[in-house]
Parts: structure tokens; C-alpha cells; sequence
């Protein structure tokens, strides 16, 4: 029998206070009504009165995982409150080695899809590394159409895509929010953030925006975990995951299927090679 | 947008040849005097691995209308697995580039050995008629021109 | 004078004869892919023949000072070697007219006109940009849920220091807007506008054929924000004596650091210089900043007075809430709400302005347990 | 502000005659940072560099950007040249304009055009470069040679002789490699053990080399000049320091196990030395034959043994040690002919015998004494026929390569069956005969006098009938297949790499081929060492190759060793990456990449926030790194960047295409 929304709360309350209780947790990360129905914001539960205030309903769509990096160097643990994707958030930092295992606590809660678009293109709804798990694991669907937008896209005129592109990254208001929600983008110091280096500007003009854009596809493409943060969080509504989609699709029809934030998952793409990799360059 | 806009414009091309293999056969096919178009602006890298992708956007924004990158084939790099990441990295390069609007010819990579001094003639003959035929590249171009102080605001 | 709906594009196609119009245009994000719904996206554009005018239901996400203080702006160019020069990029001087912007939009262009004129100095650039502007004000027929403009002291419907103030005529009737749901004019409606200015008179007269007198009609007053907050009028003195105070870590544990809060805020001024080189030639220019980036206070060496989001959220709040204060005198947050929309990690500094203003100033520690909020809209 | 010179070469008319040098140097002058700017007839030359020399004082230039030939042509001569003025030696940028302009170009005015591109572009580059001091790292002066072959010995007997210390690590219980097993060597029939077995003892009674037999390498660390090496030495089972060798105990053993010396045509007991001249001529007790070690029965040699010397208790034993200089002489094997040639007998006969195993049938130390007989009955065989090319180039079946010395050891076997059994008959089956040597050809010529039957055609079958091996081929000259009965036959097996080799190059981190020989540097020019810096390399490890090539290689790696250990310290390439490790995040891709694991992650005292914490960052070793920059492109952050290529240099490069 399926738990409810409210069972399952009660369930990660109680699993909070108990990791509040063992004293090895500093906070427990989860989250709390705002003063909007609709809208639910992280939260840390540090004491046992404010355990009872974390919540858990269709709203509560932000990351968890990304928390960890707050603290690169803590003291005492960190307990996350997990949904799938956050647990295939925390498998990225740890193996791009910002985050140690043993300095979290992960509260797994199987997920049942959230008031976001990406929930419905989902194919790990249970949590996928855990030191507890709340409630059922779901059943997982698998999304076939994980490249219909990029293979739709791809349909269009060079010129098209081109012009499409340009009206987009013109919104843009270069606030970084997609990279600060992103999991994948986890450097101590970004790239962007020394642009006395020359690498980038800090214009939110559309030449600086194409830089800023098309580089930060390169780098999180070969190990982007598809949590769709990156589009919620945009303020202008850009398509973000139509870029790293595509670079994903290039990466599995060349070098073999391929998902990221996988519990065995080796060195990111363009970090290793294969002899036998396909070559055009003759 | 290059040098010159009337019609026998020439384009401008950037090539990152890798200083082992193809800027060696770059030079060994000028010892042969081979003869090529003068468009081709040769930048050496120690090896094909080192140009960055954000060196070809940066390229394009400052007015390149084609990017080549060439290297050792894949096996005999100088420095043993170099050219194995480039092969990665600039196959999902290419198609990341045609997937936002740019013609794939203006970005082109080849293996060219030390010894392939033909083979580099040849791409670079290639490569420029293709660019010549494509025209001045108008896409990524950087929106700063000197003459015109654009507007601020919305415009 | 009274002012039609259905006169509206032709008085904005009288005044755009002489003078940029921007008005919040709705425009369609074109998707040739047909794979999303097609997006609509409002922005303060300069008006053309045809263009869709959303004057009433949401407010715009990007603010209207994109007008008179642009994210990029070129402020000179140079040429080094042979025929060196240095040259100053003045700002066309084209007139414009801001049509249609909010009371508490138009509250913090007064905000930025302290910023920019007072205190000895005035930012040439700004001087000329809003000496050019005429300013159209329109009072709001409805609140977003996230406005919280009367709790700031500005009121929804009025602004004082506008050149033009229009209104909603009482006698209109209202409707529900298709899209998003709040009550706007209907289109047989009509508009009251009052000139406030000399520019404003000038600005009606153009356009004083469609207009009628004003008869009894009367403009809507009577809007007020859904979102009440309490704040403690005395909360910028509060405040300065809250710097180590334990709120600040609790309410700033969400932030991911981004700096949309601030490129979405109207009243954010901070700006950064660069130069952009293209060969020998090359121009300086400005661009907007943010408080909440990590390089904003980096020094030499790397030290940073505020390394972490804690410190960068905490001046902005501080910023906002107090310093303005104590140097202008006035509260520099004008409760337009777009921070609160659109802040990915969903923080509130209305929220915040409640807890601030309720907390003990000297308590040492702090939870939120004890502010649970019991009554969620 | 860089005040830079530049200088645009005429090359006499290379240049000048397409490029229109004065254009081009006016130009220059109106570039950003360029205070002077001149045309020279030829700058590489005497007064050429003079001009530079007195400009630079003139002008109180601080970097210079020369318009000339192809810097792989003369960038040493120009950074030569500025070691004696002010300016660092790599505050300098060559624009090509010979090789990739004048020569390649026809129309006057567009390869002015260009040139001034090219030079707008090092101009560019330069005013980013940053002085570089080449730093030096010291030399442990020793060496280590992997394999106890003759190549092995030939180059740890040079490097000793030049006074280096050396240590020689081989599988085996004792030292020879496959050299000591052969009877004669061609061309000049001299016996084989009476030139090796003097190397052998030569290299024992050596001072300054070192033995470990039974030895293989664990690990390799470290980098050239600097190698940390852990050796680990199986269990002998008898303690060598106690060991008069005086041979008690092989007599007294019951146990009788094949010998692979003698390639499996004799038996040797469980404890016991390989071959009578082995160097070390101490035992060694083979743990899966000894019944003590196996069923804990016997136990004869430690009665038996005078001192005492017998441990059964001994243990696999590491030892790590430091080395200069790395030589990797692991020789041949010959491959499983069995497994590709069934229709051979796939051997099952056991008159069908491999070269080695002859060599070991004719050799007077051989299990026969020396006496040719066949290996089923004993008899003295009349007809032997030879099949030369098995395995070899035929890509089929076996490998494509040619194994070179088949062909003068197969004439050398003909010669010695003619003459040791008098009116035997030999049949030499073979495709080509290559004879590439001094005095080869000379002693085919005779081989073929003394009456030996070379028919050209391959081997299709060879199958028993009665006691007779019957070989059907063909003979491609009269075009008509051939059948012959045949006593005894003799393949000439392809050679093949050590099987150890895969596994000590990926211990060395160096590259070996499709068909695991090791790749050298350059064939050509650069035969005898490695892509990695300090690691060489010698004898058939690299191809295969008869014994003059491979003594010679010896020697040419003991040179390189030489030449490398003869210095105190060793002047490491600048151009090399370095870490900020206050950006770096510790992630560790470039280390992933990196191709010569120069990169590690190593602890670093940073901040974070304003916080004292250890953080991981990467860190390179300037001996191992080699300039590529394969991790510059990897590194998101930007914070390992090439020296003489970083980031900043090359997109002003890129940047400077737009004028």
C-alpha cells in the first residue's frame, strides 16, 4: 500500500530528528512552506523544534544536493533529504570529488514526481544511493523520447537554429543562476568568475552570453545529470537542456549509452578515450 | 567579416596545427614549394589537444569565417593518447556548432602527419574554396563594430 | 483627460512619432520545433505599429530601468597607435517616453535619480538618458500575489513623481484576464490621465485630440496588495544594530549565490567597467553587476570581505533595508515582488522584513521554529 | 607596456621575393606595443644577431618577434642568442614566414597581407609571454636494465664500464636470455656460449653491476633522473649468500620436471640451475615441482646441502631502490606455432621441432651432447626439411611481420646438419631469402654449395606415415607441388615480445604497439629510446632483430644512459604546465589525461572563505611533464595553464586575427 504525502512527511520528520538525535549531523537539508501554496524553499533543520517544519508535497522541487558544497570542509555530516535526482546530484559531486560520502547522510525519499516539467521525462525516481530510505521505491518509467526536443530542433535550417539561438541568449540576464543551481558545475572558482583571465566578459550582451552559454555546455555535457534545475531556475525561461540534450545524444550515438550520476559511473567522456572510437577526421 | 567586402572577398581562416605532425608538414610543404590560398592563418599548439573549444567561439566572434583543427592521426601523437581526447572532444564540437546554426564546413578537423605535406595543401585548398563558397561567416560574430557605437537600451 | 482603450495604439502611434515609446510589449517567442507551447515573454520594448501593449495584468521581469540605465552601455572609444584618439559615446539624444510603467517601478527610478544626481556627483550618461525621458505612469488595476508595494509606503495606484499619471476610469468595467487570471479593464474601458509635470503637459497635448475632458470620471484608488507584511517602521535602525545578529545564518542557508534577485530588482544600480579591445581600436563600457557574485568584493590576493553567500546576502538585505537609509533616507526595496518571483532557491525579503522587524535585536540565537507561519496564502 | 622589436627577415630572396619585407616591417611599427621595427638581409647570421643585439640596448626592448623561417628551424638559434642579452630567452615569438608564406604563396600583394597577419599575431602572443627560467632537477646516478638477455648485458656492461652503477633484474634463475641456448652463430660459426657466457661472467664479477635473478619489477615511480622502482624477487628457496654452488643437491633430487632451458627435450630436477654455465651458478628449488613444497615430503637437498643453505620457509621478498636511467631489454619469445598451425602436426609430432629446439639438439651442452637425433626414437635423421616464414608474415594465421634472422639461422641449421651427419639430405622450404648482413649472403652461397635443396614455395601439410613425416608443399618455380618424407622438420618460427613486456610497459607508463612490440621514440632517429623521458630501450622488446642489431642497440642505449647520467642535474624544458592551486577545485580530470602521470593530487595549506583548510589540488611534476596541454583544455576552471602556451597567449592570438 502506497504511503501518502503526509505519511512519508511524518516519516522523514521522525528520520530527521533521529539524525538531529545521533549527533553526528549538523543540519538536515530538506524543505519548508513558504507564505505561497505553491511554493516550497530549502531548508536546514538544525534543532528538533525545527524538524517538524520540513514538508513533503508535489511543490518541493528545488535540489537538495548542491548544499553540500556550502561547507566544503565540515566538521560534522550533512543529511540530505533525497529524491532521485538528488541522489544522482550527490553521485556527481562526489565523483567529480567535491564532496566526500562519508561527510553526508542521505535520507532517500522515493520520488513521485514533482510540479516540475522535467518529473515526467524522469527515469530514476528512487533515490540511488542512501543511508536510509523513507517510504516505497516507485516504479520507474523509462522515457523514450529522452532526445525528442534535440531531434525536433535538429530539424530546423542552420539559419533557423542560428536565429533561435540568438533571440535566446538576447533574454538572457547573465545571473549565473543556472550554473549556481547546476550540480555538474561544481569548481571551487569558476571560469566566468575571473574574467580578468579574458576568458568571458561580464556584459549580458548576446556575444557574451553565446561564450558564456555554449561554454558551460561543454562543460557539464558529458556530465549532466538531466535534473532540469538549470530551466527552472532560469528568470527569463531560457532552453537550456535543449544544448546539453544535444551534447548527451551526440555522446550516446558516438561513444556508447550513456547517463550520468550512476553509482559505477567511470571518468566523465571527454576525460578518457576508447581506441576503437569512431573517427570523421581522416 | 573579414578584411575586404567587395565580391573578390577573401576569407579568413585560423588553423591550430599541432606542432609535432601538422605544422611540420606544413613547413615540409613549403620546402616543396607547394602553393596553397594565402587565407590560412596557421596558430601552433604543442599538441591537437591543447586548443580549447572556447578557442574556435572566440575565433568565430573575432571574425574567423572558417576554424580548422588539425593533428597527428590518432596512434603516433607525440605525446602518446593527446589526439585520442581531441577526436572526442571535437566530433561533439562540430555537431554542437552545426546544432546552433553554424555551416559544419566552416569548422573542420584533419589528421595530418609530419610527412603529409600534400595532404595539407590540399585540405587548405579545400577548405577555403568550401568558406569562399559559404561567404563571410555572420553568425557569433561579435556585435562590437568600431564605426558604429551601438545604442544602449533596447534596441 | 480621458483616454479610450481602444484610442490607446493610436495615441502611442502619435507619440512615437517624435520620440521612442517603450511600453511593456507582449511578444510571441517564436519555436519553429513547436516543441514547448509557445512562450509569450513582456518586456519593456520601444513600441511599432502592431505591437501587442500589456499594460495591465504582470508586472515585466526585466525592470524598465534597462531604459534609462542599459546592462551594457559603451561610455568611450580609443584608438592607440597611428591616428590615436579618444572619443566620448554619448547617448543618442532622441527623446524617449517610458509609457506604462508601475508606481513602484516609477518610485525606483527616483530611488536611481538619487543615486546618479545627488551627492556632488551626476553620472553624466544617467543625467542625459533621463532628462530625455518623459515618464508615463500607470496605476495598477490589480496586485501579483508577490506585490507588497502599500506595505513599503508606495501606493498601487499613484505616482507622486511621474510626468503623466494614468488611471483605470472608475466607471470601467473590469474582467478577468484570460491568461493570468486578475481583474483588467474591460475594452470598452477608458483611461483618466493627469499631467503632473510640464513635460506630462506637453506630452498630453500631442496627444490631446483622442482625448475628451474629464468629465466626473474618477480614477481607481481603491487597489491594495494581497501580500500584507508588518515591517517595523523604524526597521533600518533595527537593522544596523543587527549585523551579527544569528537570523542572518538561518536565512540566508538557501541562497545558491546567483545574482538574478539583483538583475531582476529595479531599484539595483552597481555597475562594472571593462574595456573591449578589437585590435588596436577599442571602447570602455559598463555593464550591470551583482552584490551576490563571488569576484564582486574579491581583492588583490584574494581576500574577500564577504567570501560567503551569509555576508553577500546580508549586505543586500542590509543594503536595501538600511544603508539606503541612512544615506538617502529612504528604504530602497519598493515591493515590487520580481525577487521574490523569481529567486530560484524561493527566499522572500518580505519574509524576511516580518521576521527582522518581530525578532528580538539583541536575542543570540535564533529559529525558525518560532516563527512558523501558520497562515500560508 | 611591452616594448617590443621586431625583425623581419629577407632570408636573402626566400622572403623577399614573394613578401614585401619593407611593408611589412612599417606595418609592424603602428602594432600595439611595438617601439622599433627593422628588415635584415639574413637574421640568423652573424651580424644579423648582432643588429638584434645592439637594437635591444638601443631601444630598451623587453621582447622581440622575428619575421623569419620556421621557429622549428631556428627558435634554439634565436633563444641562443639572447641568453647574452637582457632579455629571457623565451620573451620571444617567430611568425613563419617562409615556410608557410613566401614559399607557399605566389601574389606578391596578399602574402604581404598574410606576413602582416602572421606578425600582428606573434605580436600579439609576445606581449603576453612571460620570462621562463629553465629549472633543473638532480640525477640519481645509477641505472637499471630490465632483462638479462644479451642486450640487457651489453648495455649494463657499457653503462658500468662508464662507471655507473647498474642492476639487472631478470625473470629467470640466471642471466643469457635465449643467446645461450643457440649452438653457433651465423655468419661466422663461432659458438654462441664462447662469446656469452665471458658477457655472462663479465657481468657478474662487474663492481659496478648488480644481479637480481628470479626478479621482476613491482613498480615504477617517479620520473627521469628520479626513478623509484620496487623489485620484487620470488622465493629461491635456497639462500644465495650461503650457496658455494657446488651441485650436491641437483644430484640428490628425485623429482624430474621438463627443462624449459633445453625447450622441454630434457628433464631437469626440482632444485636446480637452468644450464651448466648459468650466471648465477646457485640453484633455485621450482615450488610447483619440489614434493617438500608440494606435498611436504623429501626434503633430501637441505640433508643433503654441506651448508645449510635450504629454506623452505622463504618468501616473495620487495626491495624499492632509486634509478637514474630505465632500460628495457625483455628480448623475444617464439610464438605458440601449435595453436596456428594445425595443419602442421599442431605438435603432435615430435620429430616437428621449432629452431631453438634444434639449436638445443646440435649444441654440445645440449641434452644429446650435440648429437642430431630425432626426438621420438633417438635415430640420426637422413632427410630434414626446414619450413621457413611460420607465423611469420602471413597476417592470416599468425603475424605480419618479417622476423629477420630466420632466414640466416635456417642456412646456418642446413650447414651444420650437412655437416655433422655425412650423406644427409636438408630441404629449405622458404618465400624469400633475406640475407641483409655482412658476409649473410656469402654464407647462403655456401649453404646452398654444401648441397642444402632451398625450394621456394610454402608448407601446406605435414603429416606421419610409418616413421616417416611426409611434407607436401609446393615449388613455385616449376609451378608443380612438391612432396618430400622427411625424417625430422624444422620450423622457423615467428618471433614474438617476452609475454612480461605488456605488463612492465604499463608499469613504465610507456607505449607499446598492435602487436605489443615497444614503440620507440622515432624510428629513424630517435631508435633506442622511448617516449618517455629517461626510459630507453634495446633488442628484439622493440622488433625483432639478430644478434649484431641487438648488440649494438645495447650499446646505443648505454650511450643515452651515459649521456644522461654523466650530469649532476639535468636542465628540464620550461614550457611546461603549472597549477594555481588556489583555483583549483581538486577534481582531478587533468591527472585522468594526463599521458605521462605528471599530474597528482596533493595535499595544498589554501582558504576557503577566509578559513585556513587543506584542500586537494593537482600539482605537476616538472621532470615528467612534457608540454602537450592536454589538460589545459580539460581543466574547466583554467587554473593549470602551459607555460609559452597559456591560455592568455593563445586568444590574443585569436584576437589579433581581426585586424
Amino acid at each position: 500500500m502506497a504511503y501518502t504525502k503526509e505519511q512519508i512527511q511524518d516519516m522523514i520528520r521522525q528520520e530527521a530528528k533521529k539524525a538531529l538525535a545521533s549527533g553526528e549531523v549538523s543540519a538536515v537539508v530538506g524543505w519548508t512552506s513558504t507564505r505561497f501554496a505553491d511554493k516550497t524553499k530549502p531548508f536546514f533543520a538544525e534543532t528538533e523544534a525545527e524538524c517538524d517544519l520540513l514538508v513533503w508535497n508535489e511543490y518541493c522541487v528545488n535540489g537538495t544536493a548542491k548544499y553540500a558544497l556550502d561547507d566544503r570542509y565540515p566538521e560534522k555530516k550533512l543529511a540530505v533529504i533525497a529524491r532521485g535526482c538528488d541522489s544522482r546530484a550527490i553521485n556527481r559531486l562526489i565523483q567529480d570529488k567535491q564532496v566526500k560520502r562519508e561527510n553526508l547522510y542521505i535520507i532517500g525519499v522515493p520520488c513521485d514526481g514533482k510540479d516540475n516539467p522535467i518529473c515526467k521525462e524522469c527515469q530514476h525516481k528512487n533515490p540511488l544511493t542512501f543511508d536510509v530510505l523513507v517510504g516505497e521505491e516507485v516504479e520507474e518509467q523509462i522515457n523514450a523520447d529522452r532526445f525528442a526536443e534535440v531531434l525536433a530542433f535538429e530539424k530546423l535550417t542552420p539559419d533557423e537554429r542560428y536565429d533561435y539561438w540568438a533571440k535566446q541568449y538576447d533574454k538572457c540576464i547573465h545571473c549565473y543562476a543556472c550554473r549556481n543551481a547546476c550540480p555538474a558545475c561544481n569548481c571551487i572558482e569558476c571560469y566566468a568568475d575571473q574574467y580578468r583571465t579574458g576568458w568571458q566578459g561580464k556584459a549580458a550582451d548576446r556575444e557574451q552570453n553565446q561564450v558564456y552559454g555554449l561554454t558551460r555546455v561543454f562543460h557539464v555535457g558529458d556530465r549532466c545529470i538531466e535534473c532540469g534545475e538549470c530551466e527552472r531556475v532560469c528568470p527569463m525561461d531560457l532552453p537550456i537542456m535543449r544544448q546539453t540534450r544535444k551534447m548527451l545524444k551526440d555522446i550516446n550515438d558516438l561513444f556508447g549509452d550513456y547517463e550520468c550520476g550512476m553509482p559505477n559511473d567511470s571518468k566523465p567522456v571527454l576525460g578518457e578515450y576508447k581506441l576503437e572510437d569512431p573517427d570523421e577526421f581522416m | 567579416m573579414s578584411v575586404k567586402k567587395d565580391n573578390n572577398w577573401e576569407p579568413v581562416i585560423l588553423a591550430f596545427c599541432c606542432n609535432w605532425c601538422t605544422y611540420t608538414g606544413a613547413d615540409l610543404a613549403g620546402l616543396n614549394r607547394m602553393k596553397y590560398p594565402e587565407n590560412v592563418r596557421v596558430i601552433r599548439v604543442p599538441c591537437s589537444s591543447r586548443v580549447n573549444p572556447q578557442f574556435i567561439i572566440r575565433a568565430f566572434q573575432k571574425g574567423a569565417d572558417g576554424v580548422l583543427v588539425c593533428g597527428c592521426h590518432p596512434g603516433d601523437c607525440h605525446y602518446a593518447t593527446g589526439n585520442y581526447y581531441t577526436r572526442r572532444r571535437f566530433m561533439l564540437m562540430k555537431r554542437l556548432l552545426e546544432y546552433n546554426g553554424i555551416d559544419p564546413k566552416r569548422f573542420q578537423a584533419k589528421w595530418i602527419s609530419g610527412s603529409e605535406a600534400a595532404k595539407f595543401r590540399d585540405t587548405v585548398i579545400q577548405v577555403s574554396a568550401e568558406i569562399k563558397a559559404l561567404g563571410p561567416n555572420t553568425k557569433f560574430v561579435g556585435t562590437y563594430a568600431p564605426q558604429t557605437a551601438t545604442e544602449g537600451g533596447q534596441e | 483627460m480621458i483616454l479610450a482603450k481602444k484610442d490607446l495604439d493610436q495615441a502611442l502611434k502619435i507619440l512615437s512619432q517624435d520620440a521612442v515609446v517603450f511600453a511593456p510589449l507582449i511578444t510571441l517567442i517564436e519555436d519553429k520545433s513547436q516543441i514547448d507551447q509557445p512562450a509569450f515573454e513582456k518586456k519593456f520594448m520601444p513600441y511599432h505599429e502592431g505591437a501587442a501593449v500589456g499594460l495591465d495584468n504582470f508586472n515585466t521581469v526585466k525592470p524598465p530601468k534597462d531604459v534609462l540605465f542599459p546592462n551594457v552601455e559603451k561610455l568611450y572609444k580609443y584608438k592607440t597607435g597611428e591616428g590615436a584618439y579618444i572619443e566620448e559615446i554619448v547617448p543618442e539624444d532622441k527623446p524617449k517616453i517610458l509609457f506604462g510603467i508601475r508606481p513602484c517601478d516609477m518610485r525606483s527610478i527616483d530611488s536611481m535619480d538619487k543615486v546618479f544626481f545627488t551627492k556632488e556627483y551626476v553620472d553624466s550618461y544617467y543625467a542625459k538618458r533621463r532628462e530625455l525621458v518623459t515618464i508615463v505612469a500607470m496605476g495598477c488595476m490589480d496586485t501579483q500575489r508577490t506585490c507588497f508595494c502599500d506595505s513599503m509606503g508606495l501606493d498601487p495606484t499613484y505616482a507622486p513623481t511621474a510626468d503623466v499619471m494614468m488611471n483605470v476610469t472608475k466607471s470601467t468595467r473590469t474582467k478577468a484576464c484570460p491568461v493570468t487570471g486578475c481583474t483588467i479593464p474591460e475594452d470598452d474601458g477608458s483611461y483618466i490621465l493627469e499631467a503632473l509635470t510640464e513635460k506630462g503637459k506637453a506630452l498630453l497635448d500631442k496627444i490631446s485630440s483622442l482625448c475628451t475632458e474629464n468629465g466626473a470620471e474618477e480614477a481607481v484608488r481603491d487597489v491594495s496588495c494581497s501580500l500584507k507584511i508588518e515591517k517595523d517602521p523604524e526597521l533600518d535602525k533595527k537593522l544596523s544594530k543587527m549585523f551579527e545578529h544569528p537570523i542572518w545564518d538561518k536565512i540566508t542557508k538557501g541562497c545558491i549565490g546567483c545574482g538574478t534577485c539583483t538583475f531582476v530588482c529595479p531599484t539595483c544600480y552597481c555597475f562594472d567597467i571593462d574595456n573591449e579591445n578589437y585590435g588596436a581600436e577599442g571602447c570602455k563600457y559598463r555593464c550591470w553587476d551583482s552584490c551576490m557574485f563571488s569576484d564582486y568584493t574579491r581583492m588583490a590576493g584574494g581576500a574577500n570581505p564577504r567570501p560567503t553567500k551569509k555576508e553577500r546576502l546580508r549586505n543586500r538585505y542590509m543594503h536595501k533595508l538600511s544603508y539606503f537609509n541612512e544615506r538617502y533616507g529612504e528604504t530602497l526595496c519598493v515591493g515590487c515582488g520580481r525577487c521574490i518571483e523569481n529567486c530560484p532557491a524561493h527566499l522572500d525579503i518580505s519574509e524576511f522584513i516580518e521576521k527582522a522587524s518581530k525578532v528580538d535585536a539583541e536575542a543570540k540565537e535564533y529559529s525558525e521554529a518560532d516563527f512558523a507561519e501558520k497562515e500560508v496564502r | 607596456m611591452a616594448r617590443i622589436g621586431v625583425f623581419i627577415c629577407h632570408c636573402g630572396t626566400n622572403i623577399a621575393s614573394v613578401v614585401d619585407v619593407e611593408k611589412v616591417a612599417e606595418s609592424a611599427k603602428t602594432m600595439p606595443g611595438v617601439v622599433f621595427a627593422t628588415t635584415y638581409k639574413y637574421m640568423c647570421s652573424e651580424p644579423g644577431q648582432a643588429m638584434i643585439k645592439e637594437s635591444i640596448e638601443q631601444y630598451n626592448l623587453d621582447r622581440i618577434v622575428i619575421g623569419s623561417c620556421s621557429p622549428r628551424m631556428h627558435e634554439l638559434t634565436f633563444r641562443k642568442m639572447l641568453k647574452g642579452t637582457k632579455i629571457n630567452p623565451y620573451m620571444l615569438e617567430i611568425a613563419n614566414l617562409r615556410e608557410q608564406c613566401a614559399w607557399v604563396h605566389t601574389d606578391r600583394e596578399k602574402a604581404t597581407e598574410k606576413a602582416i597577419g602572421l606578425v600582428q599575431m606573434s605580436v600579439a602572443k609576445v606581449a603576453n609571454n612571460k620570462p621562463l627560467t629553465t629549472s633543473t632537477i638532480p640525477i640519481t646516478k645509477r641505472a637499471l636494465v630490465i632483462g638479462g638477455g644479451i642486450a640487457g648485458m651489453q648495455a649494463a656492461l657499457d653503462i658500468a664500464d662508464c662507471g655507473f652503477d647498474v642492476t639487472i633484474v631478470e625473470k629467470e634463475p640466471s642471466i643469457g636470455g635465449h643467446m645461450v641456448m643457440l649452438d653457433k652463430t651465423f655468419p661466422t660459426m663461432d659458438c654462441s656460449a664462447c662469446i656469452s657466457t665471458p658477457k655472462m661472467v663479465e657481468c657478474n664479477a662487474h663492481p659496478n653491476i648488480t644481479l637480481k635473478t628470479s626478479c621482476e619489477v613491482e613498480k615504477v615511480s617517479g620520473y627521469v633522473g628520479n626513478f623509484e622502482v620496487t623489485i620484487k624477487e620470488k622465493a629461491k628457496y635456497v639462500n644465495h649468500d650461503l650457496c658455494t654452488g657446488c651441485g650436491l643437491c641437483q644430484t640428490k633430487c628425485p623429482t624430474k620436471v621438463t627443462s624449459e632451458f633445453d625447450q622441454g627435450l630434457s628433464k631437469r630436477s626440482a632444485i636446480y640451475i637452468p644450464f651448466a654455465q648459468a650466471v648465477p651458478s646457485k640453484p633455485v628449488i621450482d615450488p610447483s615441482a619440489c614434493l617438500k613444497l608440494t606435498k611436504d615430503k623429501c626434503g633430501i637437498c637441505e640433508k643433503v646441502c654441506p651448508i645449510g643453505a635450504i629454506d623452505y620457509k622463504d618468501e616473495v621478498r620487495y626491495t624499492t631502490e632509486e634509478y637514474g636511467a630505465i632500460v628495457i631489454a625483455t628480448g623475444y619469445e617464439l610464438v605458440d606455432w601449435a595453436s596456428m598451425y594445425p595443419e602442421y602436426g599442431g605438435g603432435k609430432y615430435k620429430d616437428v621441432i621449432t629452431g631453438l629446439q634444434f639449436e638445443r639438439l646440435v649444441n654440445a651442452s645440449g641434452p644429446t651432447e650435440g648429437h642430431i637425433v630425432r626426438p621420438s626414437d633417438g635415430k640420426e635423421p637422413k632427410d630434414v626439411v626446414i619450413v621457413k616464414c611460420v607465423g611469420s608474415r602471413d597476417p592470416k594465421k599468425g603475424k605480419s611481420y618479417c622476423s629477420r634472422a630466420c632466414c640466416m639461422y635456417s642456412a646456418k641449421h642446413a650447414h651444420q646438419i650437412l655437416d655433422k651427419i655425412p650423406n644427409s639430405r636438408v630441404y629449405i622450404f622458404y618465400m624469400d631469402v633475406r640475407t641483409p648482413g655482412k658476409g649473410y649472403e656469402e654464407f647462403y652461397d655456401n649453404t646452398r654449395r654444401d648441397g642444402a635443396q632451398y625450394i621456394r614455395g610454402r608448407v601446406s601439410k605435414i603429416y606421419k606415415e610409418g616413421s616417416k613425416l611426409i611434407v607436401r608443399g609446393e615449388d613455385s618455380l616449376i609451378g608443380k607441388p612438391v612432396t618430400v618424407e622427411a625424417d625430422m622438420v624444422i620450423l622457423a618460427t615467428a618471433m614474438e615480445p617476452s609475454p612480461t613486456v605488456a605488463d612492465v610497459a604499463n608499469k613504465l607508463g610507456i607505449v607499446i604497439d598492435a602487436d605489443r612490440w615497444v614503440t620507440e621514440a622515432h624510428p629513424k632517429l630517435r631508435p633506442v629510446e622511448t617516449q618517455t623521458n629517461g626510459i630507453y630501450l634495446c633488442g628484439t622488446c622493440q622488433g625483432p632483430k639478430d644478434i649484431p642489431d641487438t648488440v649494438a642497440q645495447g650499446s646505443a642505449a648505454a650511450a643515452k644512459v651515459a649521456a644522461l647520467l654523466c650530469h649532476d642535474e639535468m636542465e628540464t624544458s620550461p614550457m611546461i604546465s603549472y597549477v594555481d592551486p588556489n583555483k583549483c577545485s581538486g577534481c582531478g580530470f587533468c591527472e585522468g589525461v594526463c599521458p605521462y602521470k605528471a599530474i597528482t593530487m596533493v595535499e595544498y595549506a589554501g582558504r576557503d572563505g577566509n578559513r585556513r583548510v587543506t584542500k586537494i589540488v593537482a600539482q605537476v611534476n616538472e621532470g615528467l611533464c612534457q608540454g602537450c596541454g592536454c589538460c589545459n583544455a580539460i581543466c574547466r576552471t583554467g587554473c593549470i595553464d602551459l607555460k609559452g602556451f597559456t591560455n592568455d597567449q593563445i586568444l590574443k592570438e585569436v584576437d589579433a586575427l581581426c585586424l
